[in-house]
Parts: structure tokens; C-alpha cells; sequence
């Protein structure tokens, strides 16, 4: 009887371990079949890229944003001419952002690899500092180029251990300095308090306004965990009651945007009224206008978006002009958001227009002869070439700089009787810093033009 | 007037009841006596709902039971005091006794005041909790929870399960007068069949799931050759 | 059947595996089934605790991640050691913790003891975040050197034209399944040794197991440091192929404890070859949806995503959940429960 | 004088602390009425509140006044609950206590997939009746918003509410007693099943209760909005004994002020794990919580 029983079992694992290799073998059929090994078809002329979102999920609200008007960018230029004969197939995958309880599969690990067995020939515009940070070494492993990161740490920017990784956005470093160099001639001799988040975001911005001279005393530096928005909304409160105590005048906020609203309301419950500036993270008009704080001073490295023509700029118009186009269609397998005339270009839709202007501009320098593209010939146009995207300074690598954008400008957020919020400039100060020596400069803003690639 | 036939009870293999009959007459006493495991709580659950029996029938006064909620039997009259007493240790005494009332729908107020009078202990410690009461007290309780709801049928667990000899005696008693009194039909299962066969009019004994005799219970107790049947545990 | 025939049978069931595996084409497969193994692992683990203990634990994501960090610890200050001593090492950190968190669990039951390792759960990220920041990283995590496929792999299948990658996902694919099928037939020992009757005893009858003289306490702690153990290698197994250990990463935070629960119950309490589909079913969650969405009508397409165009994007958590509903009302047993019902059912059939 | 108090930095913080903490008594008050009544751990009580409370407060979007909007998630909430009872729950009676643990996992995951469909990720935010601006004490302000006196207030009401129903009426005779003994109830004629069920019903409006007080808070109404209150709220529920409305509320409203004063004096990266130190200290002293009885064992 015993020995039955063990026998059964046996057979029963042998036969379940042989499956387990025969239904892996036949399930390939549900992924996508490779083309070439590294993304590239010569014969349909396609290159394949992905990118990691959270298109469900906790962050996705205003995330997927960012995916699905790249996703539309690149979708509008495979069809109003392509790229030098080139179409690009961006595959956006779901990676939940880790957060929420969201599907076994639905991990950035688990997306990344799915890419890179694809396989793809780089990842573009993959969201999410702690969630990149994971997959350097997979991707670098895998001699796959991880490009245009959408985060602001620094990491992205180590071109000597990593050479195909690339940063895109102005880092917390660089928001800092312009914060603090802004506060210091616009308030001088005023107390200046700080809420970070307990991360690199909150320890590079507190930094960055240390470079830029301004050091809030120890008691006004304060953090909070980035899980305090659900577990500890209470020790928003207490921050919020320390900085007026304390008769602070000026409060930075480098805060996630949930934070951010927790912040402004505990505030405004306890009619603390300092002068507010935060982090282009946290500061989505939506966020701020929720709380109704007409008065608070973000930063952006897009043009204002303060009508519903969107002509700020040459490029929100094109931008404009693309999201209403690719309006509701299904590309990939994601619906994209419905965008009519009357709606606001907001700055996650912009950021993804942006990331996929960059990819198309390094693309249109590797094929304008007729070239194919390669990893390394890819990796060279980035790093000699000004590209030129709805971000108001340029993008621009060097052998020795992966980060990307360096700067940009002061916007205050309106409430306009526009619901989804809208910006106004400051003033028309650019301002840029070095990434490596944080040496910060400034100029005046201008309308760029669109390249002609862009129909 | 309560009648059973052709009873049968299976937990998945084991044979609980194997075709048991038994007739209980209206207002008289009928003690079902039998030794452990011979199917005496699994009858008096049977009649009560709680537990569905494989085939047989039952009824009491015209009802067929068969099918029917537990609660449901309760309320056609069936009150059933099961084994331990079931009172609810977390509930005061008062509480319990209007459980029982508002169970079977009839009046709180008088419903306590007559119980009060029948068993004067329990209007003593109405506000106790029944966690706090000995032994016999609970049965007291029991026995007034399950009379409030004026039932004319009472089945009864093992009521002298864990008391002593003296107080199984006034238990006993009491059973015996509130029969008297108001012409219940009672069903007695019990160990102690000494105690049990004094109070019974009829008695039927249980032998590993089979009946074997419903006749009156002086028969029953001048029987020798019955006595293996329940003797030797309760005596 | 004899020792040596058994031995045998699953020598050769191993390597017949091992080199299905290793010879599957799809990257994608092979970097699915090395995850699959680890979820297989741990699977089996929380198997053991519910279907053979009793217990509930929700708090396994924790033992995988103090297995993770052990290991990309460990590997950290002691390059260039085999990779089966960090996974040893795992093992025993895991287990360790499992018996601190263990001994005051084993006196709870049911609720509390779910809530209890809840807690544990969703706490445990905290550590390496806030607290021990310098010596585990912080919110960036530890990274080590991945596993990679080695010369003679390379050599073996590096037929025309396959990427680096695909064979190294072969690999470690071939790594992981060896090391679940390992453990596979050490719990399937467990499951018949006197230690899994008792501990099979004390699920169905806590005053039996105390009347044969088992130290239901002590049972109850053994299962528990068993499955912190298990959970602990499963950890180490992702970290040594991500090469990351974080307090972000998706199989270290309470909502994967959650997951795995899920893929147990769906797979089947307490059986080992339960554990396997559960796993495989976890990894190819997303596949399965999509196709099911694809071809029911639901996809981003269809009217119902006209309507709501968020639908799509969640579609796998509705499944997912009405999957679970379902299972545990009307299959309580998981899918293998069903297959064994299926079976005999037919059996009968054909004998009549 | 009493200036001084109303702004004193400990009061502010225990009044704040508490408007927090009635939240976390709530959700651990709806888990010990379902688990009182039904023996069951209700894991998906934080989504099916979320439900409720969309489906009522959305109608805010049709011009429907907040007390209409909130009257509606409560009914709707009893509704839901009830039917949840009836459909999914009962079938799992006597079951091992896995299995109606699991149905409302696949509930959790179900509910919150489904709510994030329908009503997308992005918060809403229902208007207050109240203002959330603290009261002012000679130019300084307290700790309490008119707001979070509604807060504490409503929690307070549906406490007293709950307690009144159980201990001084019939209905709450025969609650308690189909929850306790079942078998017993059934005995005395009284149609447990349907109390069962009613059980989960005033759970379910206890519920919405909290999902409405919950919305109004900074966080809004979102899919995910009670997760955390859930755990904190297990976790109080654990800590004062699953069988202790009472203790329920108390530890809720303990874990939200012992958070707050740590926040404020000591460091917030603490106070996330105070509430598990607190669980697990409770737990290896008093493994049954703090508020049970262990005299008035059942016999």
C-alpha cells in the first residue's frame, strides 16, 4: 500500500517535472517571435525597443501617461513617413511598479526580461528609479542599452561602469541647485524649511540646495518614508506643525505627489501659508490644484501648458497635434488616451512625446545614409549629437555625461477655472547645471523649432 | 406524540442508528438508555434537525420532521436540552432565558416570570453570567430555557451528565413534576438508567445503533437480560 | 519498488528535465521557468505549512526576502566563492528567522497567526530601507555579479546563432528546475516520514497528536522554520540570477505572500505536484490572461473597453480573483484535486 | 489657560492621532463584527468598503447632496456585504479556516481590479461638508478640524450604535448567540443563518461608515484606499482581541496617537513598524488580545 502510494507519487512528479519542460516548450507560442538578435530587421526595416510602466496599478494614474504618448509619438511617425524608411515597434509592458496587488507576472524584473528575450534592441523610457536601478546589471549583462531612464536620480550618469546606460531628465541635484539659487535672490534672509522624501530624491534635492547656498537649520530638514502616504499620513501633519513653529517662510518640497497633497493640506489645515516650491515630481497641477495652492513654485524643463491651444511652443503644438491624431487607437495592445483639441497637454505627456523625439532624432542621424543601426553606431549618435525634443534645453550626452537633460525653469501652477490645472512661467530664466561640476548657468528661454523629421 | 421508524444515521462509514423505531406517547416519560456509542445523542439530533438521517421517518403531533430546519422543528414545539445543557456560558442567566423565549416567539416577560417561580434559584442569579453557575444550576437553567418556550415536546441529553447523585435525584424530580404538571411528552436519553427508569413511564434500549425494546419501564428495569445493554458505565 | 529503482527513476526524470529545459528556444521560456522553479520552492514550502500543519502563513515574501539579502550579503563580502554556499547560507539565516518569528507563532491559531506573519510581511521591507541603510543599501538594494552559464554551457548548446542571452537564461533556467526538483523529492521523503505524519496529525487533531506524545509547540515550530528555510533559498535563487536584492523587488513585498497563497490554493493544498502547476501558472499569468482576453472579446479593442478602457490593463486581477473564488468554493483541492476527481471519475467509468 | 491646552504641542497630537486612529478602529470593528458573528477573517473588508463608498459618493457627480451620497454607500454597503454572506461565504462553513480566508483574498483582488476599472486609479475627491481647517485658539491652531471632529464623531456614533444593538436589544441578544453557539440557537428555534448574514450586513454599513470618513481625508477615494487601513486595522482588531468591539476601537485609536507622538518627537521611520511592535509584543504576552475575556470560555 505504502509502496503503491510512493510509486504513484513518483510517477506522478516525474510526469509533472517532464511537463513542466514541455508545456514551457509549447507556450513559447504565446510570446512574440525575435526578430534578428538585437531588435533590428533589415529586411522590414523595423527596429524593436520596449519600455517598462505602470499602466495598472497604484502609480499609474498619471504614469501611463508618459507610455502611452511615446507609444502615440512613435506610432504617428511610422505612418507620416517613418524615419529615413525605418518604422520603430515600441512594446510597452506593464510592470505595475511593483506596487499594489497586481498579477504574478506584472514585475519589472519579470517585464525586463521579457524585453531583452524579445528581443529588443534597447530599452527607452523604462519609469521608476528603484525599479531601473534593479535592472542595470541584467541589461548590461545582456549587452542591451537602457535608454532614456524616466527618473531624476544621478545613477543613470556612470558612462566609465555603465556605457549603455542613459539618463533623460534634469537630476534632483541639478532641481536643487536651482531652487536653492533661486531662493537665495528671490528670499534672502528668509528661514527656509525642507521635506524630503527618505531617498535619494529627498537626500540629492536637500544637497542640491545646499550647492545652490541655501542650508535649511538641521531641525527644519525633514523626511518622511515614501510608504508613509498610506501607513503614516499623520507625520505629515507633525512636519507641517514643526516648519511652523519654527516660522519658516519658505518650504521646499521634494515629495512624490501624494505626499505632496498631504502636505499642502496639512498645511493649509493648520493655516501654515509659507511660500511653497517643489519638485517637478510632485508637483503635477493636478496634485496642487486639488489642494487649491495657487501660489506654490514647481520646476519643469517643458513649455507652460496654460491654454487649451497649447501653442506655448512649436513642439506642444506638434505634440498636440500627435495626441489628438493617435487619439483611442490600440497600438501594441494599449489603448491610448483620448485627446481632443480642448484638452491640456499635461507634462507626463509631453515627458513621453520627449523620450521618443530623442530616440527618433538618434535614429534619423544613424539611417540618414542609409545606415543601419547598430548598438554601438546608436550609442555614438547619442553621445555626439544636440537632439532636439519639446524640452525646453537640450538633450544632450558626451562621452563623459550620460544624464541627459540639465536644466530648466521656474513655473508657477495656476487654477485658472481649467480642471486638470495648468502653469505659467516665473520668469524667463533658463537655467542649466553641469552634471559634473554642478557648475550652474543661465539663459533666456526660446522657442525651438520643430526638426523637419517631425511632419 | 412522537414516532419513529425505520430509522437509519451514517457518519460517511460508520452506522450510527440501523433502523430504529421508537413511540414516544404524548405526556408520558421515555427514556432511551443505552451505553456509550450506542446512538443516543445522535437520535435526539436526529429528531431536532441537526443531523440528516440516511432513510426512516419521523413525526410528532402530525408533523413530518424529516427535512425540516433545526429551528424550524423548535418552533413546532420541540425543545431539545442537549448533552453539556447548551446554555451559553458568555450569556447572564436572564439572557439565556429570553434567548429561549425570543427563539420560539413567546412572551419574554411572562415567560420569565413563570420560570422564576418554577426554579426560584435562577431569579437568584439572573444577573450572573452562566459561566458562574454550578453544575446544577445550569441544568436548572437549561431545563427553564427550554420550558419558556412551552414546548410540548422536551428531549433531554444526559441531564445528570456530571452531577452528583443528590442533585441528578432533584433534576430528576423536577423533570418528572414539569411532566405532570403540563402533559409534556419527554424524551430521556441517559447512562444513569437507574435514576432514569425511576422517573420513565417507557423506556427503549439502544445497542450499537439498534433498538431493541420500547416497552414500560418497570419491564424494562426487571429485565435481566437487558441490564448488559446500559448497566456497567452509570451504575 | 526498491530504493535503488526509485533513486534511478528520479535521476533519470531529472536529467530528462533538466535537459528539456535547457534545450527549450524561447528566452522568454527559459527566463519564465528559472522563476518558475524559484516559485516552485517556495510554493512547496507554504504547501507543507497549510496543507500538512495547518498553519496559515502570509508572511513568506519576508523569509524570501531575508534569504535574498543573505545571499547577495554574502556573496558581497566573499566574491568568488560557489554559488552554493550563499544559497546555504540563505538557508540558514532564513531558517533562523523563521524560528524567531515562529516560536511566538506557534502558540497562535488561525486569524492571528495570518496576521501575525502579515505584519512581518509588510514590515520587513522597512529594514533594509530605514534601518540598516549602510550595510544593506537602502531603497537601492544590494547588487552582486548574476549567475552566469559557464564555458562548457556555451560549448554544449551554443548551437547557430542563439544570443548570449537565451543561453544563459537556459542555464540558469536548468539551474533552478535541478533545484526544485531537488527539493521536490526531499519533501516528497518528508511527506511519508514519521516527521509528516505528525505534523499531518497535529493539522487534523491538536488533542490526538498530544495524546501520542507529539509537542504540538514544537511540530508546529519545525514546520514553520522548514518553510522560512524554503522560502529563504527561493529568495536567494531570484537574487543570484537578478543580480539585485531590493526592498522593491516584487517577490519580497506582502503582496507576493499574497500571490503565493493564491497560486497554492489554485494549484492545490498540500500536494507537490500542485506546487508545480502553481508555479507555472505564476509565471504565465499574464500570457494566459491576455490570450483568454484576446479570444473572449474583452481585449483593448472590444466594445466593453470602449466603455471602459481601464478594463484591459486589470483584466488579469478580475480573473484572477473570480479564479479564486471559484476554485474554493466548488474545487477546493485546485486544479489537482479536480485532475484526481477527473480521473477516478473516469476509472469508474471505464471499470462499469 | 485652556488656550494654552487646546494648543499644547502632546494635545494637539493625541487629537490628531485620534482622528486618525478612529479611522483604523473602524475598519478593526468591522473585522471583529464578521468575525464575531461568522468565525470568518474578513480579508477583503477594506475593498468591498472602497465599493461601497464609490458607488454612494459618486453620486455626488449627479448632483446628489454628501448625506444622500454617504446614506447611500451605508445602505449599499449592508447590501453588498449581506449578499457576499449569502453567495460566497456560507457555502465554506465548516470548512478548514483557509478556505473562507482565500474566497476573500479572491475578493480583495477581484473588488479593487474591478473598482480600478470602472472608476480608473486617479483619486477623487468628494467635498466635505466639513471644513478641514484646524479650529483656531487665539490665533493658534488645535489639533482638531471641524472635519476630524466629524471624523471622530461619526466613529464614536457608529461605535455607541453598535454597542447599544448588541448588549440592550433582542436583535442583539440573538446576534451574539447565533455567533457564539450556533448550534445552540438553532436549538431555541432561532433562524441562525439569517443572523449570520445580518451580521455581515451591519458589518458591511459599519464599513461604508468608515470607506465615506476615510474619503474625505487628503487621500481620497481610490481603488486602493484602505489597504493600509486594513493591516493597521487587523492589526488593532488582533491586538484588543478579535472578539472585542471595544477593544477594537480603543486599540485603533491607541495605535493612531502612539504614531503620532512619534512622528512628533522622535522619528517617523519609526512609527510605520510601531504598530507590528506593538502586534507582536501583544501577541507573545496575551496571544488571545488584550480585551478577551478568558474566563467566559464557552463550556
Amino acid at each position: 500500500m505504502k509502496h503503491m502510494n510512493m510509486r504513484r507519487r513518483l510517477a506522478a512528479l516525474s510526469a509533472t517535472t517532464l511537463t513542466l519542460g514541455l508545456v514551457a516548450s509549447g507556450a513559447s507560442v504565446l510570446s512574440a517571435g525575435a526578430s534578428g538578435t538585437d531588435g533590428v530587421n533589415t529586411s522590414s526595416k523595423t527596429i524593436s525597443i520596449g519600455g517598462t510602466f505602470p499602466l495598472s496599478g497604484l502609480a499609474s494614474a498619471g504614469f501611463q501617461d508618459v507610455a502611452k504618448a511615446a507609444l502615440a509619438t512613435f506610432d504617428y511617425v511610422n505612418s507620416h513617413g517613418q524615419v529615413n524608411g525605418w518604422s520603430v515597434d515600441y512594446k510597452v509592458l506593464d510592470d505595475c511598479y511593483n506596487l499594489g496587488v497586481c498579477g504574478a507576472g506584472k514585475n519589472t524584473d519579470a517585464q525586463t526580461q521579457a524585453l531583452v528575450n524579445t528581443p529588443v534592441f534597447a530599452t527607452v523610457g523604462s519609469l521608476g528609479t528603484a525599479t531601473q536601478q534593479g535592472e542595470i546589471s541584467y541589461l548590461k549583462t545582456n549587452n542591451t542599452p537602457q535608454l532614456f531612464v524616466s527618473s531624476g536620480a544621478h545613477y543613470w550618469n556612470d558612462p566609465t561602469s555603465n556605457p549603455n546606460l542613459f539618463g533623460f531628465q534634469t537630476n534632483y541635484l541639478a532641481e536643487g541647485k536651482i531652487f536653492g539659487t533661486y531662493i537665495s535672490s528671490k528670499f534672502k534672509g528668509k528661514k527656509v524649511g525642507f521635506l524630503g522624501q527618505n531617498d535619494d530624491f529627498g537626500q540629492d534635492g536637500l544637497q542640491g540646495l545646499k550647492n545652490g547656498g541655501v542650508t535649511p537649520a538641521t531641525a527644519d530638514q525633514l523626511t518622511y518614508n515614501s510608504t508613509d502616504v498610506v501607513f503614516n499620513q499623520g507625520t505629515f501633519r507633525t512636519s507641517m506643525a514643526k516648519l511652523q513653529s519654527d516660522k519658516v517662510a519658505v518650504v521646499v518640497l521634494d515629495t512624490i505627489p501624494q505626499a505632496t497633497k498631504l502636505a499642502l493640506d496639512a498645511a493649509k489645515s493648520l493655516g501654515f501659508k509659507p511660500q511653497f516650491i517643489i519638485s517637478g515630481v510632485g508637483s503635477d497641477p493636478q496634485t496642487v490644484n486639488d489642494v487649491n495652492e495657487k501660489n506654490a513654485i514647481t520646476f519643469t524643463f517643458f513649455n507652460a501648458t496654460n491654454s487649451t491651444s497649447n501653442k506655448a511652443s512649436a513642439w506642444n503644438a506638434w505634440a498636440s497635434k500627435v495626441l489628438t491624431a493617435e487619439s483611442g487607437k490600440t497600438v501594441n495592445g494599449v489603448k491610448l488616451a483620448t485627446f481632443t483639441s480642448k484638452s491640456i497637454l499635461s507634462g507626463n505627456q509631453l515627458y513621453g512625446v520627449a523620450i521618443a523625439a530623442g530616440f527618433i532624432e538618434a535614429l534619423n542621424k544613424v539611417t540618414a545614409n542609409g545606415g543601419t543601426p547598430t548598438r554601438s553606431n546608436f550609442v555614438s549618435a547619442l553621445t555626439s549629437n544636440t537632439l532636439s525634443t519639446p524640452a525646453i534645453v537640450p538633450l544632450q550626452y558626451s562621452s563623459t555625461n550620460h544624464q541627459g537633460l540639465t536644466g530648466g525653469y521656474l513655473v508657477k501652477v495656476t487654477a485658472t477655472g481649467v480642471s486638470t490645472g495648468a502653469t505659467k512661467a516665473v520668469n524667463t530664466t533658463v537655467y542649466s547645471v553641469n552634471p559634473t561640476t554642478q557648475a550652474l548657468t543661465t539663459s533666456k528661454l526660446t522657442n525651438a523649432a520643430v526638426p523637419s523629421e517631425f511632419k | 406524540m412522537i414516532s419513529i421508524s425505520h430509522l437509519s444515521v451514517a457518519y460517511g462509514a460508520i452506522v450510527a442508528l440501523d433502523d430504529v423505531s421508537i413511540e414516544a406517547p404524548t405526556g408520558a416519560i421515555t427514556a432511551v438508555l443505552g451505553a456509550n456509542g450506542a446512538g443516543k445523542t445522535t437520535l435526539l439530533r436526529t429528531i431536532s434537525g441537526l443531523v440528516k438521517p440516511r432513510s426512516g421517518s419521523i413525526t410528532a403531533n402530525g408533523h413530518a420532521l424529516i427535512g425540516e430546519r433545526p429551528d424550524t422543528i423548535a418552533r413546532l414545539g420541540i425543545a431539545h436540552v442537549p448533552e453539556g445543557r447548551g446554555v451559553i456560558a458568555e450569556f447572564t442567566v436572564e439572557e439565556n432565558l429570553r434567548l429561549g423565549a425570543l427563539g420560539a416567539k413567546t412572551n419574554v416577560t411572562a415567560g420569565l416570570e413563570e420560570q422564576y417561580t418554577l426554579f426560584p434559584v435562577l431569579k437568584e442569579r439572573r444577573k450572573q453570567y452562566a459561566a458562574q453557575l454550578s453544575g446544577g444550576e445550569r441544568q436548572m437553567l437549561a431545563l427553564g430555557r427550554a420550558m419558556i418556550a412551552n414546548p410540548q415536546i422536551l428531549l433531554l441529553d444526559e441531564p445528570s451528565l456530571g452531577l452528583a447523585p443528590l442533585v441528578t435525584q432533584d433534576i430528576m424530580n423536577t423533570i418528572k413534576t414539569l411532566c405532570a404538571n403540563s402533559g409534556l411528552t419527554v424524551i430521556l436519553v441517559e447512562q444513569n438508567a437507574k435514576s432514569a427508569l425511576k422517573i420513565s413511564d417507557y423506556a427503549a434500549v439502544l445497542h450499537v445503533g439498534k433498538s431493541i425494546a420500547v416497552r414500560p419501564a418497570a419491564e424494562v428495569a426487571a429485565d435481566e437480560s437487558l441490564r448488559s445493554y446500559y448497566l456497567g458505565m452509570a451504575e | 519498488m526498491s530504493g535503488t529503482f526509485k533513486r534511478l527513476a528520479w535521476v533519470l526524470g531529472g536529467l530528462v528535465a533538466a535537459i528539456a529545459v535547457a534545450s527549450i528556444q524561447s528566452g522568454t521560456d527559459a527566463a519564465n521557468l528559472t522563476k518558475a522553479g524559484a516559485y516552485c520552492i517556495a510554493l512547496v514550502g507554504l504547501s507543507f505549512l497549510t496543507g500538512w500543519s495547518g498553519q496559515i502563513s502570509i508572511g513568506n515574501s519576508g523569509f524570501m526576502l531575508v534569504g535574498g539579502y543573505s545571499a547577495a550579503f554574502w556573496t558581497l563580502h566573499h566574491p568568488g566563492e560557489p554559488v552554493a554556499i550563499s544559497m546555504i547560507v540563505a538557508i540558514a539565516v532564513s531558517a533562523f528567522v523563521g524560528l524567531i518569528i515562529g516560536m511566538p507563532a506557534t502558540r497562535l491559531r488561525g486569524p492571528y497567526l495570518a496576521g501575525m506573519t502579515l505584519a512581518f510581511a509588510v514590515a520587513l521591507p522597512y529594514v533594509p530601507q530605514s534601518f540598516a541603510v549602510s550595510t544593506l543599501g537602502g531603497s537601492q538594494g544590494l547588487t552582486i555579479t548574476p549567475l552566469s552559464a559557464p564555458q562548457w554551457f556555451f560549448n554544449l548548446f551554443d548551437t547557430n546563432n542563439t544570443l548570449p542571452v537565451v543561453i544563459n537564461s537556459r542555464f540558469t533556467a536548468m539551474v533552478s528546475v535541478v533545484i526544485a526538483a531537488l527539493v521536490l523529492w526531499l519533501m516528497s521523503n518528508l511527506f511519508t516520514s514519521k516527521t509528516g505524519r505528525a505534523m499531518r496529525l497535529v493539522r487534523d487533531n491538536d488533542v490526538a497528536a498530544e495524546l501520542v506524545g507529539l509537542h504540538l509547540g514544537r511540530t508546529r515550530a519545525q514546520a514553520f522554520v522548514l518553510t522560512a528555510a524554503l522560502s529563504g533559498l527561493a529568495g536567494a535563487l531570484l537574487v543570484m540570477v537578478s543580480g539585485t536584492a531590493s526592498p522593491s523587488t516584487y517577490e519580497f513585498g506582502f503582496t507576493f505572500s499574497i500571490a503565493l497563497l493564491t497560486l497554492m490554493v489554485l494549484g492545490g493544498i498540500g500536494s507537490l505536484s500542485g506546487a508545480i502547476i502553481a508555479a507555472l501558472l505564476g509565471v504565465y499569468s499574464l500570457q494566459i490572461t491576455t490570450w483568454i482576453t484576446d479570444h473572449t472579446g474583452l481585449g483593448p479593442d472590444s466594445w466593453v473597453s470602449a466603455k471602459l478602457p481601464n478594463l484591459a490593463p486589470n483584466m488579469e486581477n478580475i480573473l484572477f480573483g473570480i479564479l479564486l473564488i471559484v476554485t474554493m468554493i466548488f474545487a477546493p483541492r485546485g486544479i489537482v484535486g479536480l485532475a484526481t476527481g477527473l480521473r477516478q471519475k473516469l476509472i469508474s467509468v471505464t471499470r462499469r | 489657560m485652556i488656550a494654552n491646552i487646546l494648543t499644547n504641542r502632546i494635545v494637539n497630537d493625541i487629537a490628531g492621532g485620534t482622528a486618525q486612529g478612529v479611522i483604523i478602529g473602524l475598519v478593526a470593528l468591522c473585522l471583529v463584527l464578521v468575525w464575531r458573528a461568522t468565525r470568518v477573517l474578513n480579508f477583503a473588508q477594506g475593498p468591498m468598503a472602497m465599493f461601497v463608498t464609490y458607488i454612494g459618493m459618486t453620486q455626488m457627480d449627479h448632483h446628489a447632496n454628501f448625506w444622500v451620497a454617504a446614506a447611500i454607500s451605508v445602505a449599499v454597503g449592508f447590501i453588498f456585504s449581506a449578499l457576499t454572506e449569502i453567495v460566497i461565504v456560507k457555502p465554506l462553513y465548516h470548512k478548514a479556516e483557509i478556505n473562507p480566508i482565500v474566497v476573500m483574498v479572491g475578493m480583495f483582488t477581484l473588488l479593487e481590479a474591478v473598482a480600478s476599472a470602472v472608476w480608473t486609479n486617479i483619486p477623487r475627491y468628494p467635498t466635505a461638508p466639513f471644513s478641514s481647517i484646524n479650529f483656531q485658539s487665539e490665533g493658534n491652531p488645535t489639533g482638531l478640524s471641524p472635519l476630524s471632529t466629524f471624523q471622530i464623531g461619526a466613529a464614536l456614533a457608529i461605535m455607541t450604535l453598535v454597542a447599544i444593538l448588541f448588549n440592550y436589544t433582542s436583535l442583539g441578544l440573538k446576534l451574539r448567540a447565533s455567533a457564539l453557539a450556533p448550534e445552540v440557537s438553532k436549538l431555541l428555534g432561532i433562524r441562525v443563518g439569517r443572523l449570520l448574514t445580518l451580521g455581515w450586513g451591519i458589518a458591511g454599513a459599519v464599513g461604508a461608515v468608515a470607506g465615506v470618513v476615510i474619503s474625505l481625508n487628503p487621500g481620497g477615494l481610490a481603488p486602493n484606499m484602505l489597504d493600509a487601513m486594513f493591516i493597521l486595522g487587523f492589526i488593532a482588531a488582533a491586538i484588543g482581541g478579535l472578539d472585542s468591539p471595544l477593544g477594537a476601537l480603543v486599540s485603533g485609536i491607541v495605535i493612531g496617537v502612539v504614531m503620532q507622538l512619534i512622528n512628533d518627537y522622535w522619528n517617523s521611520n519609526y512609527a510605520d513598524m510601531v504598530a507590528v511592535v506593538l502586534l507582536v509584543v501583544v501577541l507573545m504576552l496575551r496571544p488571545q488580545g488584550i480585551f478577551t475575556k478568558n474566563s467566559t470560555r464557552r463550556v
